[in-house]
């Protein structure tokens, strides 16, 4: 029997992120499963490419600096993750994790991860959602900091009415 | 007259060189002529006006949207974070 | 500059998984997204369904039990990820972890950790494939205990010369 | 003559009674024929072989192929972990 009330956690932190924690924090008897995303900070990116809107040629990255509207993000998180429950109604859990402050390379600065009971039930691609729409969505804002010199890295997505 | 708190990140909070201010607004006053009384006080925020965000209340708002009273605004660029 | 030889690390161990260790191992400074797969011991299972070619219906599960062909389970762990790595050239770290012996429902079981430079490189779908080829190919096997008695679980693929 | 060491996991340890046994099979015998052979010897575990895999150190083998001297050979049905 499922609960009727699936647990959800969203948050802004400066703290490191505890994979093992949140993913306990969202499995029910019920749950046999966890897609989880995670991104890092690189310190070297290689490809040229579009990450968005900024065209990026390879280059080093010293660290990040992230700052967020906290209480509109959480709000956003929350967005989020009912757009995940109303395309997928097998998702158990989901937790959406976003890391502020100063982050240096390799360490996690954003978590999505969702539980169902099988892997079968659409729960990489909830995940894969989640990080997708987080990226559009929820006000956060980084930094970067090169050998080079600093530049505010700016999205390209603008919310339409409603989201 | 009706007072409401800017929020400035990111671009915006280092054009404005604050995080925050006070304005006070006629009733009925638009997002979009919000912006410009912005502008008005804060020239240094014109360059990043052409794609700002803009919330009120903590949902996304658009130029023609009425700011109520008391409101809680923010003005900032196309979010980075992940 | 990606490194040659990308870190891969697989196991059949008996302790608990540790996704942030794990993840950490797998993370070089190009690295910027990490997708992860994790199956629990699922303790109520309410859905009809087929898995591993055994039809079940809505029950209960008191613990599972484990066991592996371990040294045949690791070579085949390194099978399913050069095999990954042959698919997806963008993939760099891979961790795949499976724990044996007594396992109690929401305990974690399976862990499979695909990392890249971005999450549009396939990274997703690289540890979705993972996890379905660990469930075809690493010889592991596990006997469910339930209130009303206890039953092998066997799976159902017959591996292909050359698998 | 070829002594090799047979390991069974899971409901092939349980029918067989143990988890392993030493078996000498005379030179170029199959996999097909070592399995009649371990029938013949442990008769619990007829029930089990027509859904069996076979392993020939640590690679999936199959009826014709031959078992190669001093091999390590596993029987164990299809996998179940994940």
């Amino acid at each position: 029997m499922k609960p009727s009330n699936f647990p959800s956690i969203f948050s802004i932190t400066e703290d490191e992120i505890d994979i093992n924690e949140l993913v306990d924090q969202i499995t029910l008897t019920s749950t046999g499963a966890a897609a989880i995303f995670t991104g890092m900070v690189r310190g070297e990116t290689s490809r040229e490419g579009k990450a968005q809107g900024i065209n990026y040629a390879p280059h080093e990255t010293t660290y990040l600096e992230y700052e967020a509207y906290k209480p509109m993000a959480e709000e956003k998180m929350r967005q989020v993750a009912d757009e995940i429950r109303a395309r997928w109604d097998t998702i158990e859990g989901i937790a959406i994790i976003q890391r502020i402050g100063k982050l240096y390379p390799r360490t996690p600065t954003v978590l999505i991860a969702c539980t169902a009971s099988h892997r079968d039930t659409g729960v990489f691609e909830a995940a894969r959602y989640g990080i997708d729409r987080l990226k559009e969505i929820v006000p956060v804002w980084k930094k970067e900091f090169m050998p080079s010199g600093e530049e505010w890295i700016e999205g390209e997505y603008i919310p339409k009415k409603g989201e | 007259m009706n007072k409401v708190n800017v929020l400035f990140f990111a671009t915006f909070r280092t054009r404005a060189g604050r995080s925050s201010m006070e304005i006070e607004l006629k009733c009925d006053t638009t997002v979009g002529e919000l912006k410009n009384l912005l502008v008005a006080q804060i020239p240094a925020l014109e360059a990043s006006l052409h794609h700002t965000l803009v919330s009120i209340n903590r949902e996304f708002a658009f130029d023609e949207d009425p700011v109520p009273e008391g409101a809680e605004i923010a003005l900032f660029p196309p979010v980075s974070g992940g």
